[in-house]
């Protein structure tokens, strides 16, 4: 963990006091927490980041006050959970933190998407991660290759775990990387595709570290790419299916997220590279036969894209603009029309070996 | 073709009487089932005698009794306190239809085409063969007169079988007694919600009613002065047709065209008539039934491109926004209600004029659609409603404009929305009275002064819910501190009964402020973390 | 109370001329607007016709011709090859109202009332003042008669502004020609559809039609003999309410009750008259004015309690199946087409009979809710869809049962419905005859009628689907075939080519084995893994 | 594998021998399908198996022929896949499978969700598994515990997999256990709780092995506990959620499910117990501030339950009706509201030493 423990407590800490010093002045005591809206967030070209602009939450306005209320709850609970050194589930917080408020049917939180809001609240306030809140996030992901580590005391090598693979967990702040043999990480957005290359063991005949994350990439999963990339100096290839979906996995992979771009420098990976599947390549690898026809929501999504300054590059546009014109989209699973193992024999050495990639 | 053939039809062609007319056709009149025509009999007496007490200047006060004798077969009595109907006129207003006063009056009525209680009368024999019973008395110092009539069908004349003296009446008034097959029913259209829409559009009138179940139900007077009585207009030279105008100078006493003009119509001088005149090519001192249809086609095209200022207006009886809240308030017991009369204005040459009021909350039931009251000339109409301007323009209006939901086209919530059209001349759908024609003048102004009501009754809503807001605002608070201050007490160490009675202080000097007053607004983004 | 306020209204009273009734109420009558008096004046014209070369046995060829004179002024002229009418009748058939040679008539009539055509000749006097013009010839040997009628409205009789005579007319027939205000539209309520809609019911007539653009569309005969003259009868005694009862014991001219009730009503024989007279206490010899109101009452109660044959039903002018198809066919052009006479059944003692006609596919649109076109006594309904029993009746019946899709409560797709219903005594909703009352006799009939050309039309539709199926499954087992052979192929070594052969044998004998054979069916969990 | 491979291809050859001969004789083809739909679903007491009922698909019948031909293509792609000794995913297939037909607009399958079942008809036609036609099914689950296993190969300690646990691969025949040190398996079905008690080292405490099924149990989940508990003699408790999704995931573990009825006897552990939560422990446990409102769709499910023949052991219908009469439910999250620990010290111990269970 980059910062200690004492550190995230003394930050809560200081936010209280300021709101009681407030309360001592007879003031009208607020919070200021910046703005995550898409207006705040800006691309450095490496990745995304909050700007300036903060909202001011106040106990004293009826628009705020339960917020407030809720935001200072579980602030306290954070200080707990810290200083009893315990960490939890965000529905267990949820859970903990809801009560019936006295001599009314109000409770402090009715719906987990009440409380998941108000920790990401506290981490772009105090500038924290929510790990170091003691707050695990969603688990998914999977990972082998020639890799040996250190986590919890134990060793672990990541090539001799059979078929299942080493689970990524929510936290990979104290993992501990003992050897590392690999030359490139593929970071694969399907379980079925890893699957496939595992039993084909793609990673032992090319040398590399074989990733899904099972969907969007959680945090775990995002932060151990990054760690990777960064101490091994590996380049990483993503791989999705062909879809503004896919595309946007791999640009929260490489940039990091809107609503976390408070984040971004801790879980962005900016060498990353796209390996596929794009529009061009139904084309240049025959796909035709099994493309699907775009949703009205998958055009929808792909204009938003064509204007995000992070998909800027002519390469991203010409692709969005022939998927919105062709109105297709592909599955990582399509390349199996052309026999089960053309992934691994032909699809990913040909766009490796002609460093056929995306920005 | 066979020989003779037209001379065989003409044979067989005949005149036929009005009443054999309307004896086929009585669903024209609106006798079209049981229950119905139970009504329509209650409606055309009561009408009747309201408009006789406002002529004579008397206060109504009428009985309504109605007695079940077999399944299907009713005893129905109509008595009322006016001024009565001089013998000799008591068989044909009873038995002939097409007969009246009140016809060729320019002035607002509520019978107008003389044949609402003959047709009753009509129906009465039609169903029971049992005469229409009369009792009249003019005075005092007069003797009541009963009489028996029937309706003679194929001459459309009275039968009178009976008429003798009684001392047994009241000092004035009429009593009509008929006995008809129909049927009593308690819902939309019974004879009891007409009683009671009646006492709301006659706030001046005091009605007792005993129902078909022996119940005695009395609308008592909300207001103690009787409408003012209407003025009798000549017509407005923009309000006749070219048929009707021909006939008037076919018939007219006056000796020169321009004379015919002034003393005629309403709202022409002397001036603008030799204008007129002279316009349209004729000398103003021609004797008018010496013009040419050529002549007369002319006259009218200048009248028609001439401005004339609107018909003068007290021909009416209109409401006024108090009474009519009165009537409301009497009967339907809301906790808000608004009226608003709308100037009078012109349609097709006939002045008319709206009257809205709505009422909210109280006693009014708040599911379903809004209640729809409909009036024309203070007479409650039950029937057609989907037919009908008032309730067009009730689903035109865009409610949510005035924070009253709407379900499908109408108005939803605890809201009574009652329409009424004053005017000489209403344009019914039909004979039967039932429903407003939908003319584009009519349906505006029921739209605005709905629109107006509206926006009162919205003030009135937003400034409830202000309230409500603050006290909400009060109890939010006092619900949140406590946890606010074991949170900062637990990030700061301070002592939670401190913090409290700080934030209390603070509570109070905020609750006070002005709910106007704007903090900076939080803009967070929606998305979650990806 | 002001002083004799009872003998001041008594001095207003006085009579209304029913013409100035229907002056002041011409909505009852249909002339509501522009667009649909024209239609109303073309439409009372034509239906006069048609009834008069019916009755006079002539095969009908009406021209009906419209000019546009200016913005909303037309020239409507109707010419029929009728028997034409008696010279001394034209005034009043054209200048009275209530004036006819079919009010009283036991039998079904296109026009009914006596109102209509001289209603025309009012509207066309109330907006251009322009007089009617007639011309008349009822047989060769006789001249031809033109007069200028108008009508003296507060009298209700026609003013013969000229009459002359004139050689330059056909044989027999009459000539109508109205200056009217109005509009010329060419949609669903239009001149074109109204006539369209009468050749259909009218096979046997020719129309021809100059419409305002000048354009000649005619409509030939799709059958070429007339309908029989349906016969005149006297009402049913189930037919006739007390009121009308009692008068007609009143007028009679039978000396005795018994042969009054067997003379003046059918279906009661001697024996049964003389059986009712003496259950009801009465001696059936007494003379019949000579009896009291209560015995009167007392008849007319055992006669509704006793039992008569069904009226003669002979008085119909029913279209006929065939007659139907061929108008429908002739002007629709469908791909198929069903029609159904319902047998004569008895509404009020009126006799009845509905006629059904359902076209499907060609030249009928597919898009939208089916179309439907109403008629009674051979006149087509284009107003007020929605109050009509046929409308009803069309929305209650389940079309899904016959395969027929609904859209909210109306069939969709390319279908035609085309209801007739024949009567003497039609219940229209109104004077101006737009729409049948719903009673509950006559919505049934409609729904039979309806139902069985639905049960004919499903099994024309399902014998067609039939056909397309065993198409879709030559072609389905022609795709799969080669599918099956290359899978069994890896599965068992065996050659493709054989095993096609030998499935493309099996799928012949398949393809024609009767569609209704069963296999076991199959029944699987839908129930995904868990 | 308990069926070699060589038998399963003798079975496909069967079926297309059988096929191929009514073919010849001019007969109406057909494959005899046991019934998967609830009237043919038997419980013997044990688990849940297939009765005796069988439909039969034709080809040259309007309503079969395609699936006829469908379940031909399955069955010959599925002999092929055997024959090359090649693994993949469902998804995989049908796009392997999709194709156009000549001369048409028609495809071979148009969603997967027509590939999918035809497998299953082919596993209860042959009486195989899908894993032995080399289909793999979804992957789900983790677990710890001081167990030592093999799989291709590795040796793998599920006590050293740091947080992440091993990863449930699909196919578990081939695991070969080298050491199993635990006196009980706890299976949990939602990843919050297992993590929750990982990090407490609950399995270390208590000697036991520590499953989460993350939702319905996957097939391979399924196998490894029946393994387990079988070859190790080992008890087994069962903690859901206190709902009928919750209750109904245990039965599955239990008895198997109705869709795969026909291999309970091999995805079923008849000896597993239910721990928690029950209706019941909401009193027991004063959970009252935590529970949610039951949905209609709820007390539905709930009512379905009270009808199955495997769910008329007493105390079921108690807990059953007590669910429907409360209309509530509580989810595992739920004994957080008494203390994030509170599972891990009070609940699980006190439930396991009153040996506290339902049947």
């Amino acid at each position: 963990m980059n910062t200690k423990k004492k550190e995230v407590i003394s930050k809560l800490e200081r936010l209280g006091r300021k709101l009681l010093e407030e309360i001592k002045r007879g003031e009208n005591p607020h919070i200021d927490i910046p703005v995550r809206a898409l207006s705040n967030v800006i691309f450095s070209g490496q990745n995304l980041q909050l700007g300036e602009k903060v909202a001011k939450r106040y106990f004293f306005h009826l628009a705020h006050a339960k917020k407030f209320m809720q935001t200072l709850l579980v602030a306290s609970f954070c200080k707990q959970l810290l200083e009893e050194g315990i960490h939890t589930s965000l529905r267990d917080m949820f859970y903990n933190l809801k009560r019936t408020l006295p001599n009314s049917k109000e409770n402090t939180f009715d719906e987990q998407r009440e409380s998941d809001p108000i920790v990401v609240d506290l981490e772009v306030t105090l500038d924290v991660l929510r790990e170091q809140l003691h707050l695990s996030a969603d688990v998914r992901g999977r990972v082998v290759g020639e890799v040996v580590i250190e986590d919890r005391g134990d060793i672990i090598d990541w090539s001799r775990l059979g078929s299942g693979g080493w689970a990524i967990p929510s936290n990979v702040e104290d993992v501990v990387f003992k050897e590392v043999n690999a030359e490139f990480i593929l970071v694969v957005e399907k379980n079925a595709a890893f699957e496939r290359l595992h039993e084909d063991k793609f990673w032992k005949k090319h040398k590399c570290i074989l990733l899904t994350t099972q969907g969007q990439a959680a945090r775990g999963a995002r932060r151990l790419i990054q760690r990777l990339a960064q101490e091994f100096n590996l380049p990483v290839y993503v791989f999705t299916d062909s879809d503004p979906y896919g595309w946007y996995i791999y640009s929260v992979i490489k940039y990091g997220s809107m609503s976390l771009a408070h984040i971004s420098d801790r879980l962005g990976t900016p060498s990353a590279r796209f390996i596929g599947l794009t529009i061009t390549d139904i084309d240049k690898f025959d796909l035709h036969n099994w493309t699907i026809k775009a949703k009205e929501v998958d055009i929808k999504r792909a204009k938003e894209l064509l204007n995000y300054e992070w998909f800027q590059h002519k390469e991203w546009q010409r692709e969005l603009k022939l998927m919105i014109q062709r109105g297709i989209k592909a599955e990582l699973e399509a390349l199996s029309g052309r026999g089960l193992r053309f992934v691994t024999e032909t699809y990913l050495p040909t766009k490796i070996e002609n460093k056929d990639f995306l920005p | 073709m066979p020989k003779n053939a037209a001379e065989k039809i003409a044979k067989a062609m005949k005149e036929i009487s009005i009443a054999e007319f309307f004896e086929k056709n009585r669903h024209l009149l609106g006798f079209d089932n049981p229950s119905k025509a139970l009504l329509m009999v209650v409606k055309e007496a009561v009408d009747n005698s309201l408009d006789a007490c406002e002529e004579a200047r008397i206060l109504p006060e009428i009985i309504v009794k109605i007695k079940k004798l077999e399944e299907n077969r009713f005893k129905v009595i109509v008595e009322d306190n006016g001024p009565g109907i001089v013998k000799e006129k008591v068989p044909e207003v009873f038995g002939k239809l097409l007969f009246g006063s009140k016809f060729h009056l320019g002035r607002q009525t509520r019978g107008q085409q003389g044949i609402g209680i003959s047709a009753a009368v009509l129906y009465a024999q039609l169903t029971t063969g049992k005469p229409a019973v009369i009792i009249s008395r003019t005075s005092p110092d007069k003797p009541a007169y009963v009489f028996h009539i029937k309706i003679d069908i194929l001459k459309n004349k009275p039968i009178v079988l009976k008429e003798e003296k009684t001392e047994n009446f009241r000092e004035h008034g009429v009593r009509v007694e008929l006995e008809i097959e129909g049927r009593y029913v308690q819902k939309h259209h019974s004879v009891d919600e007409y009683l009671k829409q009646t006492a709301i559009i006659n706030p001046h009138a005091r009605i007792i009613y005993y129902n078909p179940n022996g119940e005695k139900i009395e609308f008592k007077r909300s207001v103690d002065h009787l409408p003012p009585l209407p003025k009798i207009i000549k017509p407005h030279p923009h309000g006749v047709e070219f048929g009707i105008f021909e006939r008037m100078i076919k018939i007219t006493s006056s000796r020169t065209i321009a004379s015919f003009l002034t003393n005629d119509f309403s709202r022409i001088g002397r001036d603008t008539a030799v204008k007129i005149c002279v316009k349209a090519g004729i000398k103003p001192d021609k004797p008018p039934h010496k013009l040419t249809h050529e002549e007369i086609e002319k006259l009218y095209k200048v009248i028609q491109q001439t401005k004339f200022i609107a018909p003068p207006l007290d021909c009416l009886s209109p409401l006024g926004e108090e009474e009519f809240k009165k009537g409301i308030q009497q009967v339907v017991k809301p906790e808000f209600v608004v009226a608003v009369s709308r100037p009078t204005t012109v349609y097709r040459g006939n002045p008319f004029k709206i009257e809205a009021c709505i009422a909210w909350g109280g006693e009014i039931k708040a599911e379903g659609p809004a209640k729809i009251m409909r009036f024309a000339n203070r007479v409650p109409l039950l029937y057609q409603s989907g037919a009908c301007a008032i309730t067009k323009a009730v689903q035109e209006v865009n409610w949510s404009n005035y924070d009253i939901p709407k379900e499908g086209n109408m108005p939803t919530g605890p809201i009574v929305i009652a329409v009424h059209m004053a005017s000489v001349w209403i344009p019914y759908t039909s004979e039967s009275k039932e429903a407003i024609a939908s003319y584009p003048e009519i349906v505006k102004e029921i739209k605005l002064a709905l629109q107006e009501c509206g926006r009162k009754l919205a003030a009135y809503l937003r400034k409830q819910r202000r309230l409500q807001e603050r006290e909400m605002k009060r109890k939010i608070f006092e619900r949140y501190i406590p946890e606010v201050a074991a949170s900062l007490s637990i990030l700061t160490g301070e002592n939670k009964e401190t913090i409290i009675k700080y934030l209390e202080l603070i509570a109070i000097k905020n609750i006070m402020k002005g709910e106007g007053e704007k903090h900076e607004h939080e803009k967070e983004g929606s998305n979650q973390q990806t």
